[in-house]
């Protein structure tokens, strides 16, 4: 009996290939999720394989009319410099989704290290962490980003990827204290579950006790977590680069619209400027804010657990 | 009332002929968690509806005050109150119709009591809304003098009415609880676990408040739990359900001196009492059944330690073994001193 | 039928555990500095070989000393001896090792995200028993059929809210036996399952104890059950004993008057020709705010004036009754 | 509410703004170099040496946080580099136009889109339900300047119906009713634009509030005394999930601010936010840490204020 095919070491890769290959058609099996992921699908590859797709760059060709209307030339039509748009809203997608990503990554880490550091160990730790998170959460974003990234605009210019490098690091660092206060009140409640109470009289020490049993319960939502929050970061890096704080050497999808709106595409009507990159971020926020919902579902206890 | 109502003797308050629940599953058939239920509860009687964790009793009571889930619904079933001013034919009310029904004559205590005030709001208020709802006319003085009955009667001092529900004890909001259900003077009261979360000593104060209230009242009591020792001190008969159906009903004192029905006999002997043999009983073995995959034959066969090859081809029906007595097994009455 | 032993003879020599004047209090928040005194004096002795009730009310105290037996609950003061040694200077590890814990909620009890399998092979890791693979496998398997599991390979790969609270509950015990452990702490182990399944459960638990010669400790709220299953009974009143001794002693002769009251309120399937049922009155106080004198001479219907002054701190023996000890003014020491 | 509630919520208040005080010295003097700043902005040579002077920037650093601590608690946050007036009084005077746009829109939309997502949980299911979380979302995913771009260029530029710039006509009326009338049709687009971007998430946090209260058992009760299911919704299912809507209500004031930015930004509105933006293209950045500064104690207030609506909805937090 013991010898049975079904009970096997085997672990890790395959039990963790197969949990993704359920989490992933558990989002198909709902309508949002199905909705977002093509989304997803479709802008991931338009946007990792933009420099073959885009017909100019965007950056250097301005030899066209500017603000001419779609047409067989120009799919989209051109932009204030005579570029075309088309080129730019993919080339766009590259920047606009390499700092969501990138900066949903940091937030998710530093979310997940404080709430779990915060939410175990307790005590000073944790009233210090509160402290800081909770001052994180008050703090209006916008004005501090900028202040933020004003301060440091000059240092980051000698940065490899530059100011996109520098927009990565203060919306990463700006966005992880939803993320950790979400964790800390998970480990808070996980700690008093009776399964941790049972592994400590079983003889686990605490660093069991979290890589065991805390971490393989909290990383779910944090996973969940973290991709909502990309379609936060997403918002938040075209807020910046439009109010001028993008890298004029890597235009994204804000940057497009920061000059739309100054070279008085909006007045005249040059919709086909202003539009696309605006369509892009909507879709691609939309996106990431489904599956992320379809996710939480998945994970989140409370919602899956509720009786039918 | 209706020439077409049938007519129920006066003794009897409450008549739940043939109640089915259900709902439809994924592929949209019918799957039925309370399956041909009927019962009476007499006037002036403790009724008691036993059984484990989804048997069905809970539905049940929710089906009797018409606060059925929307997911779930009835295919069968008639549910009549003799109430003083006439008779109610409770399934056939709409979700209007039930409005006036609800608390005005037949109210309910829940399990706990910890969930079911509302916190943001003064238990004086919540008891004075329940009043105005059925007795729109009354004045304010009418309202606070009422409440302050109620609190005599549970027990509770009239001042402490103005307070918040997380202002009191587990025991003590049980007893708030019961002063709402109390609150439009109803015919019938249904209790769903009312002492379940609550310790022994606190259970046995509130199971005798239950117990003075109906004799000084004259209310109608039906008690669910899934105690049967609880049942066996409140109740004057019994109805034991297995699987969404009744498997055995009749007096406390009968069913209980002599079990006929083999789910019955081994849940009784489940409680070690005090003072009894020093032994454990034997267990019954498996769960209960999926409701959406019933066995065909009699539901309880797959874990039934007298089951007989008959069991399984057919399912018993329930069968009257005298005026109060009826049992859903195929050898039911079993020869005396047969019963473990 | 029967699956307990009632041959008690079995006197040890040595208690398993000793408890002695022990203590936990727990600061309330936003109080200035008082104090609940969930444990406020207890003593206790746990035989080897015995099956211990600890019988009380909820929030007297009672999971909180099981805790305390296991180094789960730092103490505040007084003594835990596991075999004579004081459990601070023991390591915790192979106390642990050694006493294993069943706890009262298998739904919450059981990590969600971990399978049956990575449940009851768990210990045998943490402890470093066995060989990885093959080896450690064999004993999860075994111990899982033990706890009545049957074959171990359809419950392996299954998740906790694949199982039913049974089912759930046995794969805690397996895991527990894992460790092939002397004694059990079982805190209300089966309260939270339905009627019907709670005998499978105790009968697993007696089966092992009688194979393999298990301690046990019993915490329950249902004097039924204690009278069942155990040898020797502790009733708790407000974090302190009140009434020890064996299960005859305690049910069939009840000396304090809170013994006596809860054993007249237990509800019974069958009504007997008991004596008047005695309610008391108001609720179990806080445990912040224990009463001076006899902590429950406020419920107590015999209470004089002595019970209002004088905290009977120790456990007056029962005169003509070996291990019969009660703490009241009215028990003849 | 007890004194002790609003005690340790107004020393919370105060830490938080300490914090922002100490913040915004090290941000600017430890990562940034203001001597720096100042050589590159356009003020005369000896403008520059007189402001080096008086803010103390020739000294050691921590005379320095102590003047700037000083200066900054007397309310002088400097001399802005472009308009070369004082901080405060550039910040003072674009306050009431960024409260007046911010106070309608959150007031607005936190009602509206509340009600909004009443509706939809009571109706859980249904078409009305479907098409305002769908909208919902769709609008969520929306960044505000986005929408700004989107209304001017359909109300403004197609349909010519309103002004889309400044707070009211240059040369128009100053005084009066006429005033008041320019002003209003100024503000109009402005606060549609946040009011619209701020609604969706309103209605959805609403929405999953009052679902989750739903499945209380209170609820339950309520329906089982015979209430009707709209009075059991406003009686019991609404009061109490406004609990957890206050609380995120407070925690989205900071991020409603930061739309009011970008949204007086687009529309030229003389707001602090359009202030501050405006200072990122001249790096003129005293004005910048003021706003950053008047904005921070802006939200830190509007929260301490919104914890004590909470207490005094919240009769656990009341009596406790």
């Amino acid at each position: 009996m013991a010898a049975e095919p079904a009970i096997s070491a085997a672990g890790g890769t395959a039990r963790a290939l197969a949990a993704t290959r359920r989490t992933l058609s558990l989002i198909w099996s709902s309508r949002r999720g199905r909705i977002g992921l093509s989304i997803l699908v479709v802008f991931t590859l338009a946007a990792l394989l933009s420099p073959v797709l885009a017909p100019e760059d965007p950056t250097r060709d301005f030899g066209s009319e500017i603000l001419a209307p779609p047409s067989s030339d120009h799919l989209l039509g051109t932009d204030g410099n005579g570029a075309d748009v088309l080129s730019g809203v993919l080339i766009g997608a590259r920047v606009s989704m390499a700092v969501g990503f990138a900066a949903a990554i940091i937030s998710g880490v530093i979310g997940a290290f404080v709430g779990v550091v915060s939410g175990y160990y307790g005590g000073w730790i944790d009233r210090t962490l509160t402290a800081i998170d909770d001052w994180f959460l008050v703090i209006p974003f916008l004005p501090f980003a900028i202040v933020v990234a004003t301060a440091l605009g000059r240092v980051a210019d000698d940065w490899p990827g530059g100011r996109v490098t520098l927009l990565i690091i203060v919306i990463g660092m700006l966005s992880w204290a939803g993320t950790s206060r979400l964790v800390r009140s998970q480990v808070l409640s996980l700690k008093e579950r009776q399964f941790v109470e049972r592994a400590k009289a079983l003889g686990a020490s605490p660093g069991w006790i979290v890589r065991k049993h805390i971490l393989p319960n909290v990383m779910p939502l944090v996973f969940a977590n973290t991709v909502l929050i990309v379609s936060a970061t997403i918002l938040a890096e075209s807020t910046l680069a439009f109010v001028g704080l993008g890298d004029p050497l890597r235009p994204s999808w804000g940057t497009m619209l920061e000059k739309a709106n100054d070279s008085g595409a909006v007045a005249t009507g040059a919709w086909w400027f202003f539009l696309p990159p605006g369509i892009g971020i909507v879709l691609v926020v939309l996106g990431f804010t489904l599956v992320g919902y379809a996710i939480e579902e998945i994970v989140n206890p409370r919602l899956r657990e509720r009786r039918g | 009332m209706s020439a077409s109502a049938p007519d129920l003797p006066a003794d009897v308050l409450l008549d739940v002929r043939d109640l089915a629940v259900a709902y439809r599953n994924g592929r949209g058939e019918e799957v039925r968690i309370v399956d041909g239920v009927s019962f009476q509860v007499r006037r002036g009687e403790a009724f008691g509806l036993a059984g484990e964790s989804g048997c069905g009793k809970t539905t049940t009571a929710l089906a009797l005050l018409g606060l059925l889930p929307t997911s779930l619904y009835r295919p069968t079933g008639e549910i009549l109150l003799n109430a003083a001013d006439g008779l109610v034919s409770i399934h056939k009310r709409t979700e209007r119709g039930m409005q006036q029904v609800r608390w005005a004559k037949v109210s309910m205590v829940f399990q706990g009591a910890m969930n079911a005030l509302d916190p943001v709001m003064r238990v004086s208020n919540q008891i004075g809304e329940a009043i105005r709802l059925h007795e729109p006319g009354i004045d304010r003085r009418g309202v606070e003098e009422r409440i302050a009955e109620l609190f005599g009667y549970v027990g509770i001092a009239a001042a402490r009415s103005r307070q918040y529900p997380h202002e009191f004890s587990g025991g003590m909001r049980q007893r708030v609880m019961i002063a709402l259900a109390l609150a439009c003077k109803p015919e019938l009261v249904i209790g769903d676990e009312p002492t379940t979360a609550l310790d022994v000593m606190m259970q046995a104060q509130i199971l005798q408040l239950l117990e003075d209230l109906r004799r000084d009242l004259g209310l109608s009591l039906i008690l669910i739990t899934h105690d049967l020792s609880v049942l066996a001190e409140t109740c004057d008969r019994v109805a034991i359900m297995y699987a969404g159906e009744i498997a055995e009903i009749g007096t406390v004192r009968d069913l209980y001196a002599k079990p006929e029905h083999p789910y019955t006999q081994r849940l009784l002997a489940a409680f070690p009492a005090v003072g009894g043999p020093r032994q454990l009983a034997p267990a019954i073995g498996g769960v209960p059944p999926d409701p959406a995959d019933q066995p065909t034959g009699c539901r309880f066969a797959p874990r039934c330690h007298r089951v007989q090859d008959i069991c399984a081809a057919q399912a018993p029906a329930l069968r009257a073994l005298d005026d109060e007595r009826a049992a859903r097994c195929h050898f039911a009455p079993w020869p005396t001193g047969s019963t473990t | 039928m029967a699956d307990r032993e009632h041959d008690v003879s079995t006197t040890a020599t040595t208690p398993l555990f000793e408890v002695r004047d022990l203590q936990v209090h727990f600061p309330i928040r936003r109080s200035g500095g008082q104090v609940a005194r969930a444990l406020d004096g207890v003593d206790l002795e746990w035989r080897r070989g015995e099956v211990l009730g600890i019988v009380g009310e909820s929030g007297c105290g009672k999971s909180t000393l099981g805790r305390a037996l296991l180094g789960l609950q730092a103490t505040t003061s007084g003594e835990i001896l596991v075999d004579g040694e004081p459990l601070e200077d023991a390591d915790l590890r192979a106390v642990r090792r050694r006493v294993q814990m069943v706890f009262q909620d298998p739904y919450q009890s059981l990590n969600p995200r971990q399978t049956v399998g990575a449940q009851v092979l768990e210990p045998l890791a943490i402890h470093g028993i066995g060989a990885r693979g093959a080896d450690r496998i064999a004993r999860g398997v075994a111990v899982l059929e033990a706890a009545g599991l049957r074959p171990a390979a359809r419950f392996w790969d299954r998740y906790p809210h694949e199982l039913s609270g049974g089912q759930r509950q046995r794969v805690v015990i397996a895991a527990a036996m894992a460790l092939q452990p002397e004694a059990l702490i079982c805190d209300e182990p089966v309260s939270a399952l339905d009627v019907s399944v709670r005998a499978q459960v105790l009968h697993v638990l007696m089966t092992l104890k009688r194979e393999r010669g298990l301690s046990l400790i019993f915490i329950t709220h249902d004097l039924g059950l204690a009278w069942a299953l155990c040898d020797r009974i502790a009733v708790m009143y407000l974090g302190r004993m009140v009434e020890t001794g064996t299960a005859e002693q305690v049910i069939g002769d009840p000396r304090h008057p809170y013994t006596k009251a809860l054993l007249s309120v237990v509800p019974s399937p069958f009504p007997r020709d008991r004596v008047r049922r005695e309610i008391l009155a108001g609720e179990l106080p806080d445990a912040s705010r224990i009463p001076t004198g006899c902590r429950f001479h406020p419920r107590c219907p015999a209470a004089f004036d002595r019970c209002r002054s004088d905290d009977p701190r120790t456990l007056a023996a029962v005169a003509g009754a070996d291990g019969h000890r009660a703490a009241c003014w009215l028990v003849d020491g | 509410m007890s004194w002790r509630h609003v005690g340790s919520r107004a020393l919370v208040a105060l830490g938080t703004l300490a914090f922002v005080l100490v913040f915004n010295f090290f941000l600017f003097r430890a990562v940034g170099d203001p001597k720096k700043d100042l050589i590159r902005s356009r003020l005369t040579p000896a403008a520059k040496e007189a402001l080096l002077k008086e803010r103390g920037l020739d000294r050691d650093k921590l005379t320095q946080f102590r003047i700037y601590l000083s200066q900054t608690l007397r309310g002088d946050l400097g001399t802005s580099f472009t308009s070369r007036k004082p901080v405060l009084d550039e910040v003072l005077g674009a306050l009431p136009n960024t409260l007046m746009l911010v106070g309608v829109a959150t007031l607005l939309s936190a009602f509206i889109g509340g009600w909004m997502g009443v509706i939809a949980a009571s109706r859980r299911g249904s078409a009305w339900d479907t098409a305002l979380t769908q909208g919902s979302l769709v609008f969520w995913s929306m960044p505000f300047f986005f929408i700004a771009i989107i209304f001017i260029w359909i109300f403004a530029v197609k349909l010519g119906a309103f002004p889309t710039g400044l707070k009211s006509t240059p040369g128009g009326p100053t005084s009066g009713f006429a005033y008041y009338r320019d002003v209003f049709e100024h503000a109009l687009l402005p606060v549609t634009t946040l009011t619209i971007s701020l609604l969706a998430q309103y209605t959805v946090v609403m929405r999953a509030t009052v679902s989750d209260v739903m499945n209380e058992d209170y609820i339950t009760t309520g329906r089982a005394i015979g209430l009707p299911a709209r009075l059991v919704m406003r009686r019991h299912a609404v009061p109490n999930a406004l609990l957890p809507f206050v609380t995120l209500f407070a925690l989205n004031i900071g991020f409603v601010l930061s739309g009011a930015f970008v949204i007086e930004s687009v529309f030229s509105w003389p707001g602090i936010g359009d202030l501050g933006i405006e200072a990122i293209g001249n790096k003129d950045y005293p004005v910048l840490q003021g706003t950053f500064l008047v904005a921070s104690a802006a939200v830190i207030v509007a929260n301490f204020a919104t914890d004590l609506v909470y207490g005094l909805l919240d009769p656990r937090v009341r009596t406790a």
